[in-house]
C-alpha cells in the first residue's frame, strides 16, 4: 500500500512537469507584445526594453521556462502583469472558495448519487430504478449554473434563507460558511450526483452478476451481507474512478457557478485574467488547479488500492 | 519424406517490466529451445498444460510473435527473420484458432472474411472470388447461400468450419490448429475433427495440432510432442508415445486423463501416488536443470543441475530425460518405463 | 444467471432471416423508444437550426422597445426580452449557433483525437507512450481550464471557444480510439487477418475501424452533450459567444442580468439546453444499447460452454412446443438404492424470457442422491444440468423459478422454502463449488476471510475462532503454507489452489451434500486429477454425498457411482456408471460416447467398450443441441437420432425402468443403440 | 432486493467502515442542511462600524503616479491619499483645499501653494513642501498613464518649508483640478522605492489600508486613520471595498447585508427601490459613438457629414432611455452636460426623425451601407437597440463585442471607423486632448480640424472664464453640427445603499460614491429608532 502511495506521488513529478511545459509554452504563444498591454500605448522604447528585461523576454524560451520553474518550485508562480501581486497569493486566496464549492458539491453528489445508485441497482428494472435513472438522466443534462440560477431566486432572494452572495471562510464561522456555499453546492452536486448514480447503479448491477455473488449466496449469507459486504466494495471500484472524474468536472462547474453567486473564487480570477490577458495569473491557476486535480487523483488511486487488492500488489 | 517445416532450437522470450520505474526486468521464457520437423500431409500434435508455451510456439511459427533466437525453415527457406508483409510465407502457413467467436471479424460477412486471403494471394475479386468462397464453404460442409451472412449468425461449430475455410483459401502447406476444437461440445468436436482429417487427405496439408486434450491429439496426430514450461520433453510417433511414454511427465499427463471405463478408471485412481501438493513453477521462475524436477517422482541429483539432452527412444522419437540417459537401467531399459 | 440471456442470441439469429450488422443494430435501436424520440427531437432541432430562421414570423433581431420583458402571449409564444425581441426567435437563432458550434467543436475533437488515438493504440511503441503522457497531462488539467487557457491566448469568441473545447475534448476520442484499437488489436481475428497476409493499413481500415465505429458514435453523442454544456457555460461567463450573437449560454447570461424584470427569461434557454443534452445522452444510451445488443452477441457469446444453462432465458414463439413436454408426472420408482439424501422429483424449471413469456428449460427431471454416494449429472452445454443444480439451492435468480416438482433434502422439502430458511441450508447442509474458482471468490477480501465468513454465519463461531478454523480447513484441502495463504487475496492463487480454497469453503460446515458444478473444467488435467482425488478423499472421510455436474464423461468415470444423462432439459438415461458408460442404452448416450476420441491406458483392458471404434473416423452426431425455444415436439433428440421413426416425432418418451437402468426412449428395447451410429 | 434493506446500515452482519459511509454522508449533509437553513445572521451586529462598499472594479495599483484616474483611482486611492487640492463634490470645474490650504497665481504661468502644516504620512514621515516637490517630480519622471494631464508643469520648487511653487510652460486652467486626481496624490517619499507600493499605499488619507486583512481582487479593508489631519468625527467608519463583478450580485450583497452601498446598473435600480433601499444617481457620462474615420478611409460614407447627421437623427433616444436604461438616462445630442461647452440650440436640432435621416442619406447619395462597431460586452444592449434604429433607415451597423482591454485598444487603433466609449460629459479641456485633438490617443486617424484645435488651444491656455465659455460653445457647436461624435444619451451612474445605516451618500465624478463624505447614522438617527442600524 505504501509502495502504491509512493509510486503514485513519484508519478506526479513527470506529469506536473509536462503540464507546466504545456501551459508555459502554450501561454507564451499569445500573439502580440505582452509589454504593450502592460505599458499601454504611450510608453517609450526605453520603457519597453526595460520591461522586456524585467520579464526576461530577451531570453530564449527554455531559459525563461527554467527560471520560471526554479521559482515555481519555491512556491513562486510569478507576479501579475499589472501590479506586484504574487500569482501564488492570488490563486491561494481564491482557492478556498472554489474548493469549498467543489468538495461541498462532491459531498452532495455522494450523498445523493451513491445511495440512489445502489438502491436502483438492487432494484434493477423496478419502479425505484426507473424513477431514479430517469432523474439521473435528466440531472445529467441540467447545466449546473442554470440550477444555481433557479435555486438562487427563491431561496436567496424571496425567502432569504441563505445569503445570495458572499463567501464566509470556515475559519470565521462554520455555519456561515455552510450557508454561503450551500446553494452552489446543491447546484453542483445535483448534476454530479446524476452521473454518480448511473455509474453506481451500473457497477452494482455488474457486480451482482459476478460469480462470487453466486458463491456468497450459495454460502447462505444474508442479502444484507451480500449487498453491503460482497457487492459494495467491489462496486466501489468503478465508482471511485468516477469520483476522480467528477471532482474535475465539479471544479470546472464551480468556476461558472461562482459567477452566479458572485463568489470571488478561482473562476472570477481566471475570467478576469483571461479578459485582461494576464498570462502569469492564468498560468498559475492552471498549474495550481492541476495540482489540486492530481492530488485528488492520488487520493482516488489510494482509495482504489484499498478496495482493489490487485492494484495494491502491482 | 521431405521436410516441410524445420524448427531448430526456437526461443521466444518476453520481457515484463515491474517496479516503480520499470527497473525490474522479468524475462518470461515462454518457448525455451524447441526443435522439431513437420512433413507434408503430417499432423504433429503438441500437448501440454497451460503455461507450457504450446500456443506461443504456434504464434511464433505464424510470425505473430518474434522469435528471440533459433531457426525456422519452411521448405528450406529461412522464415525466422522475414520482414514486411511476407505474402509468400503467409500463403503457405495458415491458422485455425481456438475461439470460434473472436477469430472472425464480427463486422464482416462470410464472403469478405474468407475472400480476404483470396484477394491478397490470388488477386481474386468480385464474382470469381465469391464463387471460390462458395466452393470453400461447401468443402467445409456449409452452403453457398451463406455468403452474405455475418459470423454471429453461425453456431460455434459452424464458425470453426468458417475459420477452416479461411485457412484453406490460400491453399497453404501448413495449418496451425491452436486448440481448434477445444471450445466445442463433444458432438460438434467430432464433426470438426473428421473434417480436418478429410481435408488433410484431400490436400496433403500438414497440421501443427496444438491442444490440451490428449485424447483428441492421440486421435488426430501422427506424431506428438509434449511440452512443459517452454521445453519439449518428448516427441515421437503418437502410438508409441501414448502406449509407452518415455518421460515421467508424459506419463503423468496420460495418467491424469480419465478413461471412460469406470472399472479401469477406479483401478488407476487407486494406484495414483498421492504426492504432496506443491506450488507449480511458472515461466517467470523456471527451475534449474530439468524443468520438471520439482514434480518428478524419479528425481535424481543430476536433474536439479543439468538440462537433459534429447535421446532417442525405442519405438521412435526422442525424450529429454536423465532417466533415459544416465538413470538406473534394468535389462537395458530405464527403470521407470517398467512402471 | 443473466449472462445466459446473451449466450443464446447467436443461436436464435440463425433461425431468423439473415440481417446485416447494421440492420440488426438499427432494429435494436428502434426498440429503444426514448432514444428514437431523442433522435427525432435532434432531427427537428437540426431542421430548426438550418431552416428555422426562414420560418419565423418575428424577425429575431426586431427590436421593439415598447414591448420589453413581456410574458408569453399568443403573439410572442415565449415572451420578449430586454429589447422587446421575441424570445422564441432568439432561441431559434441560438439553436442554429449552438448546433454549428457543437458541430465545429465535436468535429475538431474527432479529427484531432480519433486518428491519432487509433494509430497510437494500434501501433503502440514510443508514439503511443508520448501520446499517452500528453493526454494524461491534459486530462489532469481541470476540464474547463483548458478551454479557458486557450481562450486566454486566442481571445474570447465562439470559434475560439470551439477550437478550445475541441482540443480539450479530443483527448476523450484519443483515449477511446486508442483503447478500442488496443482491444481490437488483441482480437484473434486481427491475428487471423495478419496470417491471411493483410498489412497494417488493411488491418486498420478493414478490421479495426469498422469495429470501433460503434463506440465512436456513442462517444460523439456524449461529446455533443459535453460541448453544448461547456459552450453554454463559457458563453454564460462571457468567454464564448459574444452578444449580440445569440446562444443559449448568452441568453441565460441575459436572463440572469434581467432576472428582476422577467424571471421567465431563464426558462426557455435552460430547458432548451436540458432537452438537447438529454436528447444526445439518450441517443448515446440507445446507440450503445443497440450496439451491445447486436454486437454483444459476439462478445457475450465468446465464452461458450462456460455459460451454465445457456438457452435458459430466451423466450420466443417456439415456446409453444414446450407445452408438449410432460410435466409433473411421477416417474417410475428409481433403482434400488440406499436411503436417498437428496431426492429430486418431477422437477420443472421455467425462465422468464427477455420479451415476456416463460420457457421451461428443464422438465420432468427426477433423480436421487443417496447418502455417501456420488451422482454425476452429465450432458453437453445447454442441456439444463447447471440450472438443475442451481435450483436445488434456490439460486435460479430473478428470472427463473421452479414451476413444478419437489426437491427433498433428507426428507425436508426445499421447494417453496422462504429465503431465510434456504439461507440456513446453503453453505451448511449443502455446500457448492463452481467451474471458475478465480471468479467465484470475491477479489476484494482475503481467502481466509471468505472461509471464516461461512463459519461465522452457520457454525456460530467468533471471528477469531473462525479465522483459525479457516486456516485448518485450507491445510486440510492441501494448501501448503495455509496460515500465510489465508491472508492472501484470490488473485494471488493459482486456479488449482483457488479451487481447493473453494472446496474448503464449501465443506467448512461439513455439509451432507456437496454440489460440484463443473469443478475441474477450467483446470489442467494434472490439477483436475488432484482436485478429484481431494473430493474423493473428503468424501471418504466425512461420508458426504456429491452431486457432480460435468460434461466430461471421463470425470464421471473417475468419480461417480451413478450417472444421470441429460439432453435438452430432460433426463434421457440413468443408471450405475459402469452400465451407462460401457453399455449405453439411449441413442444419445451411445452417440456421445462414440464421438469421443479415447485415451486408453497402455496396458489395455481386457474388455474394450463396445462402442469404441479405433478404425479411424470418429462417430458424428449430426447437428447440435438446440436452444430451449427450439426444442422439437416428441422426443427432443429425434432430429439427430439415426433410429428416429414417426413415433419419435410425436410421442414424448417416458422414463422406463429396467435392470437398475432408466431410459427415456420410445424405441428402447427394439434397437441396438450402438450399432446405428456406425452406419 | 428489497428497498427496506437499504436502511439497514448498522446491522450486525455488516462490519467495516465502507458500509456505514453512505449513511454517514447522508447524515452529514442533512445536518449541514439543517444548520444552514436558519435565518441569515444579522451581519450588521458583527461589523457595525464598517462602511462596506460593493464595486465592480478591482484595484489596479495603489501607486497614484502610475495609476490612471477614474473609478478605481477614486475608490481605492482617495481613501488613503490626499492631493494638494480635492475635487469639489458638486462642481466638476472647482476644487477644494486639501493638503494645500490656499493658493494663488503669481502670474498666469506660476502657481504658489500654501501647504498644511503638521501633517504626517502614515509611516510617520512628515508632509512638507519638499515632500510635495518630490512627489510631483516623481510623477513626472515615472511617466504614468496620466502624466499628460500635467504636461504644463515646467518646474516645481519649494520656496519655504510649507510653500510650494509650480512653474508652467503655458497657462493651465485645468491644473488645479488635475492636481486633485491620481497623479497629484501625495505618497510618503520614504515609500517611493518600495517595490510593493502598488499594493501597500503610504499616504495621508483618512483611512489606512489594512493589507493583512485584505484579499486583493476580492476585498480591501481600510482602518480609520486616527491621526488624520482633519478628524472626520465619530460617525466616520471603517471601510471595506468588496469587488463583485456582476451588478445583480452587488445588489444582492446589499439586500443580504453584506454590503451597505453598491454600484448597480439600471436593471437593478427598480428592484432596489422596491426593497426600500435608497438610490444615489448622477449623470456623468454620455453614450454614443465617436466617428474616428471622418475622412472615410475605412468607410467612405462616413466622410459625408450628412451621413453622420443621419446617424444622429435615426435613433429614438427616449425609447432607449426608457427601455434599456429603465429611465436612468436622458436623451442627449451633445457631449457636454449643461455648463462649460453646452450648446442649448443643438438640443432642438437633433430630434428623432427617421424620415430626415433617410432624406439626408438620399442627399448624400448613400443607399445603405454598413460599418463595424466595437462594443464592450456590458454596452451590448444599447447598441443592439441603436442597431435596430439604424437598420430602419438602411444603415447596417455590425457589432463586434470585445473585452474591455481589447475594446479600449481598438478605440485607439485604425481598426474600426468609430468607437463607443462613454466619455465623461464635462471638462472639455481633457475631452479635447483625449478625443478630438489631432494627436489625441482616441484620434487614431489623426484627423485635423484646424478651427477646433484653435478654439481649444486658446481656451485651455487661458485663465479667462469668459473666453473659455465662448470658445467651447463654438467648439461644441461645430462638433455637434459636423457630428464628430454622435451622442445619444447622458447616462446616470447609480449607487444603492441602506439609508438606515448610512447618510451623506452621493456619487462622485466617476462611477463611485464620494466615500469620504459618507457617515454612519447614529442609533438616534434611525428612522424607526431600532438598534439595528
Amino acid at each position: 500500500m505504501l509502495r502504491l502511495i509512493v509510486s503514485r506521488i513519484v508519478g506526479l513529478v513527470p506529469l506536473l512537469l509536462i503540464v507546466s511545459i504545456l501551459t508555459f509554452g502554450m501561454l507564451h504563444l499569445v500573439p502580440g507584445d505582452v509589454r504593450e498591454r502592460i505599458l499601454g500605448f504611450e510608453a517609450t522604447p526605453e520603457q519597453y526594453e526595460a520591461l522586456g528585461r524585467q520579464l526576461g523576454l530577451d531570453q530564449p524560451f527554455l531559459v525563461q521556462y527554467g527560471r520560471w520553474l526554479g521559482r515555481a518550485l519555491q512556491g513562486d508562480l510569478g507576479t501579475s502583469y499589472f501590479n506586484s501581486q504574487k500569482v501564488t497569493d492570488a490563486v491561494l486566496g481564491a482557492l478556498p472558495v472554489t474548493l469549498s464549492l467543489t468538495f461541498g458539491g462532491m459531498l452532495v453528489a455522494l450523498a445523493i448519487g451513491v445511495p440512489a445508485g445502489v438502491w436502483a441497482g438492487l432494484n434493477r428494472g423496478g419502479r425505484v430504478d426507473r424513477i431514479a435513472m430517469f432523474m439521473a438522466t435528466v440531472g445529467q443534462a441540467l447545466p449546473n449554473f442554470w440550477i444555481a440560477m433557479l435555486l438562487l431566486i427563491p431561496f436567496a432572494i424571496w425567502w432569504q434563507l441563505v445569503p445570495a452572495t458572499g463567501f464566509t471562510s470556515p475559519a470565521e464561522s462554520i455555519g456561515d460558511w455552510l450557508r454561503s456555499i450551500l446553494l452552489a453546492c446543491i447546484a453542483l452536486g445535483t448534476s454530479a450526483s446524476a452521473a454518480l448514480a448511473r455509474q453506481t447503479r451500473g457497477a452494482m448491477i455488474d457486480v451482482l452478476q459476478r460469480d462470487f455473488i453466486r458463491t456468497a449466496r450459495a454460502k447462505g449469507l444474508s442479502r444484507t451481507s451480500i449487498t453491503y459486504k460482497h457487492a459494495l466494495k467491489n462496486a466501489a471500484v468503478p465508482v471511485i474512478t468516477t469520483i476522480g472524474f467528477q471532482v474535475n468536472a465539479l471544479l470546472s462547474g464551480a468556476l461558472i457557478v461562482e459567477q452566479v453567486f458572485g463568489l470571488r473564487g478561482v473562476g472570477s480570477l481566471v475570467i478576469e485574467s483571461v479578459r485582461t490577458q494576464n498570462i502569469p495569473m492564468v498560468q498559475g491557476v492552471v498549474i495550481l488547479g492541476t495540482l489540486v486535480i492530481v492530488s485528488v487523483n492520488v487520493l482516488v488511486d489510494i482509495a482504489y488500492g484499498w478496495v482493489n487488492p490487485r492494484v495494491r500488489a502491482s | 519424406m521431405s521436410v516441410l517445416l524445420d524448427v531448430a532450437d526456437l526461443h521466444v522470450h518476453f520481457t515484463l517490466r515491474r517496479g516503480l520505474f520499470g527497473q525490474e526486468k522479468v524475462i518470461v521464457r515462454a518457448v525455451n529451445g524447441v526443435s522439431f520437423m513437420l512433413q507434408p500431409g503430417e499432423t504433429l500434435g503438441i500437448v501440454g498444460e497451460s503455461g507450457s508455451g504450446k500456443s506461443t510456439l504456434g504464434r511464433a511459427l505464424l510470425r505473430l510473435v518474434p522469435a528471440t533466437s533459433g531457426n525456422m525453415r519452411l521448405d528450406g527457406r529461412e522464415i525466422t527473420k522475414l520482414r514486411g508483409r511476407m505474402l509468400e510465407f503467409r500463403r503457405d502457413v495458415q491458422v485455425v484458432f481456438q475461439d470460434p467467436y473472436s477469430s472472425l471479424n464480427p463486422a464482416m460477412v462470410v464472403a469478405d472474411i474468407i475472400g480476404e486471403p483470396l484477394t491478397l494471394h490470388h488477386g481474386m475479386r468480385g464474382a470469381a472470388r465469391d464463387a471460390r468462397v462458395g466452393d470453400l464453404l461447401e468443402q467445409v460442409g456449409l452452403g453457398r447461400h451463406q455468403l452474405e451472412r455475418y459470423p454471429s449468425e453461425f453456431s460455434g461449430g459452424q464458425r470453426q468450419r468458417l475459420a477452416i475455410a479461411r485457412a484453406l483459401a490460400s491453399e497453404p502447406r501448413v495449418i496451425v490448429c491452436d486448440e481448434a476444437v477445444s471450445a466445442l461440445d463433444v458432438s460438434t468436436q467430432s464433426q470438426v475433427i473428421n473434417l480436418l482429417e478429410d481435408l488433410q487427405a484431400q490436400t496433403r496439408v500438414a497440421y501443427l495440432f496444438i491442444a490440451h486434450d490428449l485424447a483428441v491429439v492421440r486421435h488426430i496426430s501422427h506424431r506428438t510432442g509434449v511440452m512443459y514450461l517452454g521445453r519439449m520433453m518428448e516427441l515421437g510417433p503418437t502410438e508409441r508415445l501414448f502406449e509407452a511414454p518415455a518421460h515421467p511427465y508424459t506419463r503423468k499427463l496420460l495418467d491424469a486423463v480419465p478413461v471412460l471405463d469406470p472399472a479401469v478408471q477406479k483401478r488407476r485412481k487407486a494406484a495414483r501416488r498421492n504426492l504432496p501438493v506443491v506450488e507449480l513453477p511458472t515461466p517467470t521462475r523456471l527451475p534449474a536443470g530439468c524443468v520438471f524436477h520439482t514434480r518428478c517422482p524419479h528425481v535424481m541429483d543430476v536433474c536439479r543441475h543439468e538440462v537433459p539432452e534429447p535421446v532417442p527412444v525405442q519405438g521412435g522419437g526422442w525424450v529429454a530425460c536423465h532417466l533415459q540417459s544416465s538413470g538406473p537401467k534394468l535389462a537395458g531399459r530405464p527403470l521407470d518405463a517398467l512402471g | 444467471m443473466s449472462r445466459a440471456a446473451t449466450g443464446v442470441a447467436a443461436e436464435d439469429t440463425n433461425a431468423q432471416a439473415p440481417l446485416t450488422g447494421f440492420a440488426r443494430t438499427w432494429r435494436a435501436f428502434l426498440q429503444h423508444r426514448l432514444a428514437v424520440i431523442a433522435a427525432g427531437y435532434l432531427l427537428v432541432l437540426a431542421c430548426v437550426a438550418i431552416f428555422g430562421q426562414a420560418l419565423l414570423v418575428h424577425d429575431p433581431l426586431a427590436v421593439d422597445l415598447a414591448r420589453t420583458f413581456e410574458a408569453p402571449s399568443a403573439e410572442h409564444w415565449l415572451g420578449t426580452d430586454h429589447l422587446g425581441r421575441s424570445t422564441l426567435g432568439r432561441l431559434v437563432v441560438a439553436t442554429s449557433v449552438a448546433m454549428q458550434a457543437a458541430c465545429l467543436g465535436v468535429g475538431i475533437a474527432i479529427v484531432l483525437g480519433a486518428p491519432l488515438g487509433l494509430l497510437s493504440g494500434y501501433f503502440g511503441g514510443w508514439w503511443d507512450r508520448i501520446g499517452m503522457r500528453l493526454v494524461e497531462a491534459i486530462v489532469a488539467l481541470p476540464a474547463l481550464l483548458v478551454p479557458i487557457a486557450i481562450l486566454a491566448i486566442l481571445g474570447p469568441s465562439l470559434t475560439n471557444a470551439m477550437i478550445a473545447l475541441g482540443i480539450a475534448n479530443s483527448t476523450a476520442f484519443f483515449r477511446l480510439m486508442r483503447g478500442a484499437a488496443l482491444e481490437v488489436r488483441e482480437e484473434l481475428y486481427v491475428d487471423a487477418a495478419r496470417v491471411s497476409g493483410s498489412g497494417n493499413v488493411r488491418i486498420v481500415f478493414r478490421h479495426v475501424l469498422p469495429n470501433v465505429t460503434g463506440p465512436l458514435i456513442v462517444q460523439t453523442t456524449l461529446a455533443f452533450s459535453y460541448v453544448l454544456l461547456a459552450e453554454a457555460g463559457l458563453s454564460f461567463i462571457g468567454l464564448g459567444v459574444q452578444p449580440p450573437e445569440s446562444s443559449w449560454g448568452v441568453m441565460l447570461a441575459t436572463a440572469q442580468r434581467y432576472v428582476q424584470q422577467q424571471p421567465f427569461l431563464a426558462v426557455p434557454p435552460g430547458l432548451m439546453i436540458m432537452f438537447t443534452v438529454l436528447a444526445f445522452n439518450l441517443l448515446g444510451d440507445g446507440v450503445r444499447d443497440a450496439l451491445s445488443r447486436a454486437g454483444g452477441v459476439v462478445r457475450a457469446a465468446s465464452n461458450p460452454g462456460r455459460v451454465p444453462g445457456a438457452g435458459a432465458t430466451r423466450a420466443s414463439a417456439a415456446a409453444g412446443s414446450v407445452a408438449t413436454a410432460t410435466v409433473g408426472e411421477q416417474p417410475a420408482s428409481g433403482p434400488s438404492v440406499p436411503q436417498a439424501l437428496l431426492s429430486v422429483t418431477g422437477l420443472e424449471i421455467r425462465f422468464r424470457g427477455a420479451r415476456g413469456g416463460e420457457l421451461a428449460v428443464v422438465s420432468d427431471v427426477s433423480f436421487d442422491v443417496p447418502a455417501g454416494r456420488t451422482i454425476g449429472l452429465v450432458g453437453e452445454s445447454g442441456c439444463g444440468k447447471s440450472v438443475t443444480a442451481m435450483s436445488i439451492l434456490g439460486l435460479l435468480g430473478d428470472s427463473g423459478r421452479i414451476a413444478a416438482g419437489s426437491i427433498r433434502l433428507a426428507g425436508q422439502e426445499l421447494v417453496g422454502l422462504p429465503e431465510s430458511a434456504l439461507n440456513g441450508i446453503r453453505g451448511a447442509s449443502i455446500g457448492m463449488i463452481f467451474q471458475e474458482p478465480m471468479t467465484s471468490l470475491n477479489p476484494a477480501y482475503t481467502v481466509g476471510n471468505q472461509i471464516a465468513e461461512v463459519l461465522v454465519r452457520h457454525a456460530g463461531l467468533g471471528r477469531a475462532a473462525a479465522a483459525a478454523r479457516a486456516v485448518e480447513l485450507l491445510d486440510h484441502v492441501g494448501i501448503p503454507g495455509a496460515r500465510q495463504r489465508a491472508a492472501c487475496y484470490p488473485h494471488e492463487f493459482s486456479g488449482g489452489m483457488a479451487q481447493r480454497a473453494m472446496i474448503a469453503m464449501a465443506i467448512a460446515c461439513e455439509p451432507k451434500l456437496l454440489i460440484a458444478d463443473e469443478p475441474t473444467t477450467a483446470l489442467d488435467v494434472t490439477i483436475q486429477e488432484q482436485v478429484l482425488d481431494l473430493l474423493s478423499g473428503l468424501q471418504e472421510q466425512n461420508g458426504m454425498s456429491i452431486l457432480l455436474i460435468t460434461h466430461d464423461l471421463g470425470v464421471v468415470a473417475d468419480m461417480c457411482d451413478e450417472a444421470v444423462v441429460m439432453y435438452a432439459g430432460n433426463v434421457v438415461e440413468q443408471g450405475r456408471v459402469d452400465d451407462v458408460l460401457l453399455d449405453p442404452r439411449h441413442p444419445y448416450t451411445a452417440g456421445l460416447l462414440a464421438s469421443m476420441p479415447q485415451n486408453l491406458p497402455q496396458n489395455r483392458p481386457q474388455s474394450r467398450p463396445r462402442h469404441h471404434d479405433r478404425s479411424g473416423r470418429l462417430t458424428q452426431i449430426p447437428g447440435r443441441v438446440p436452444p430451449a425455444w427450439a426444442w422439437p415436439a416428441g422426443c427432443r433428440f429425434h432430429p439427430r437420432c439415426p433410429y428416429a421413426t414417426e413415433v419419435c416425432r410425436q410421442a414424448v418418451p417416458q422414463m422406463v425402468a429396467a435392470d437398475d437402468r432408466r431410459i427415456a426412449c420410445v424405441r428402447a428395447g427394439e434397437i441396438d443403440p450402438v450399432a446405428g451410429w456406425r452406419a | 432486493m428489497s428497498v427496506a434493506r437499504f436502511g439497514q446500515c448498522g446491522s450486525r452482519a455488516v462490519a467495516g467502515a465502507w458500509h456505514a459511509s453512505p449513511c454517514t454522508l447522508v447524515m452529514l449533509v442533512c445536518s449541514a442542511l439543517l444548520a444552514a437553513c436558519g435565518p441569515v445572521v444579522d451581519r450588521d451586529a458583527l461589523a457595525d462600524r464598517t462602511i462596506r462598499f460593493a464595486t465592480y472594479q478591482p484595484l489596479i495599483t495603489f501607486d497614484p503616479h502610475l495609476s490612471p484616474t477614474g473609478p478605481t483611482a477614486s475608490t481605492y486611492l482617495s481613501p488613503v491619499y490626499d492631493g494638494l487640492t480635492a475635487p469639489h463634490p458638486d462642481n466638476p470645474y472647482d476644487v477644494l483645499p486639501a493638503l494645500a490650504t490656499e493658493w494663488r497665481w503669481l502670474d498666469d504661468r506660476t502657481l504658489e501653494f500654501r501647504l498644511r502644516e503638521g501633517v504626517r504620512f502614515v509611516d510617520g514621515e512628515p508632509f512638507n513642501a519638499d515632500a510635495a516637490k518630490r512627489n510631483l517630480e516623481r510623477m513626472l519622471a515615472l511617466n504614468g498613464p496620466r502624466r499628460n494631464t500635467m504636461r504644463s508643469i515646467r518646474e516645481v520648487s519649494a520656496t519655504g518649508p510649507y510653500t510650494l511653487r509650480i512653474a508652467l510652460y503655458d497657462p493651465d486652467p485645468t491644473l488645479l483640478r488635475n492636481l486633485s486626481t491620481a497623479p497629484g496624490l501625495m505618497v510618503s517619499p520614504a515609500a517611493f522605492d518600495h517595490a510593493a507600493l502598488d499594493l501597500n499605499p503610504v499616504g495621508t488619507g483618512p483611512w489606512i489600508y489594512d493589507a493583512a486583512a485584505s484579499a486583493p481582487g476580492d476585498y480591501y479593508r481600510f482602518r480609520v486613520n486616527p491621526d488624520y489631519f482633519d478628524p472626520p468625527g465619530e460617525d466616520f467608519g471603517e471601510l471595506e471595498v468588496i469587488v463583485l463583478a456582476d451588478g445583480r450580485t452587488r445588489l444582492f450583497s446589499v439586500i443580504s447585508g453584506q454590503a451597505d452601498i453598491a454600484i448597480i446598473g439600471p436593471p437593478e435600480a427598480d428592484h432596489a427601490k422596491r426593497l426600500g433601499l435608497e438610490l444615489a444617481r448622477r449623470a456623468n457620462r454620455w453614450m454614443g459613438m465617436t466617428i474616428l474615420d471622418r475622412r472615410g478611409e475605412l468607410v467612405p460614407e462616413l466622410a459625408d457629414v450628412r451621413v453622420r447627421q443621419a446617424l444622429a437623427f435615426a435613433v429614438d433616444r427616449q425609447a432607449i432611455a426608457d427601455a434599456v436604461y429603465f429611465g436612468y438616462a436622458s436623451p442627449a445630442v451633445q457631449p457636454m452636460a449643461p455648463g462649460l461647452g453646452y450648446v442649448p440650440e443643438l438640443d432642438d436640432y437633433y430630434r428623432y426623425d427617421p424620415e430626415r435621416a433617410r432624406a439626408l442619406l438620399r442627399e448624400a447619395g448613400v443607399e445603405g451601407f454598413s460599418f463595424e462597431v466595437p462594443v464592450g460586452s456590458a454596452g451590448s444592449p444599447d447598441y443592439e437597440a441603436i442597431q435596430h434604429y439604424l437598420r430602419q433607415v438602411g444603415i447596417d451597423m455590425r457589432l463586434v463585442v470585445m473585452e474591455s482591454g481589447a475594446y479600449t485598444a481598438a478605440a485607439m487603433a485604425r481598426t474600426f471607423p468609430v468607437n463607443t466609449i462613454g466619455y465623461p460629459n464635462y471638462d472639455p479641456d481633457s475631452r479635447h486632448l483625449a478625443i478630438w485633438h489631432t494627436q489625441s490617443a482616441f484620434n487614431p486617424f489623426r484627423i485635423e480640424s484646424a478651427r477646433i484645435n484653435e478654439l481649444a488651444d486658446e481656451a485651455r491656455f487661458s485663465l479667462d472664464p469668459e473666453l473659455r465659455a465662448r470658445n467651447y460653445r463654438e467648439y461644441f457647436d461645430i462638433l455637434g453640427r459636423e457630428v464628430y461624435s454622435v451622442v445619444y444619451l447622458h447616462v446616470d451612474d447609480l449607487a444603492v445603499y441602506d439609508d438606515r445605516k448610512l447618510q451623506g451618500v452621493r456619487l462622485g465624478a466617476y462611477i463611485d460614491p464620494a466615500l469620504r463624505d459618507i457617515r454612519l447614522r447614529r442609533t438616534t438617527d434611525c428612522p424607526d429608532g431600532s438598534a439595528a442600524c
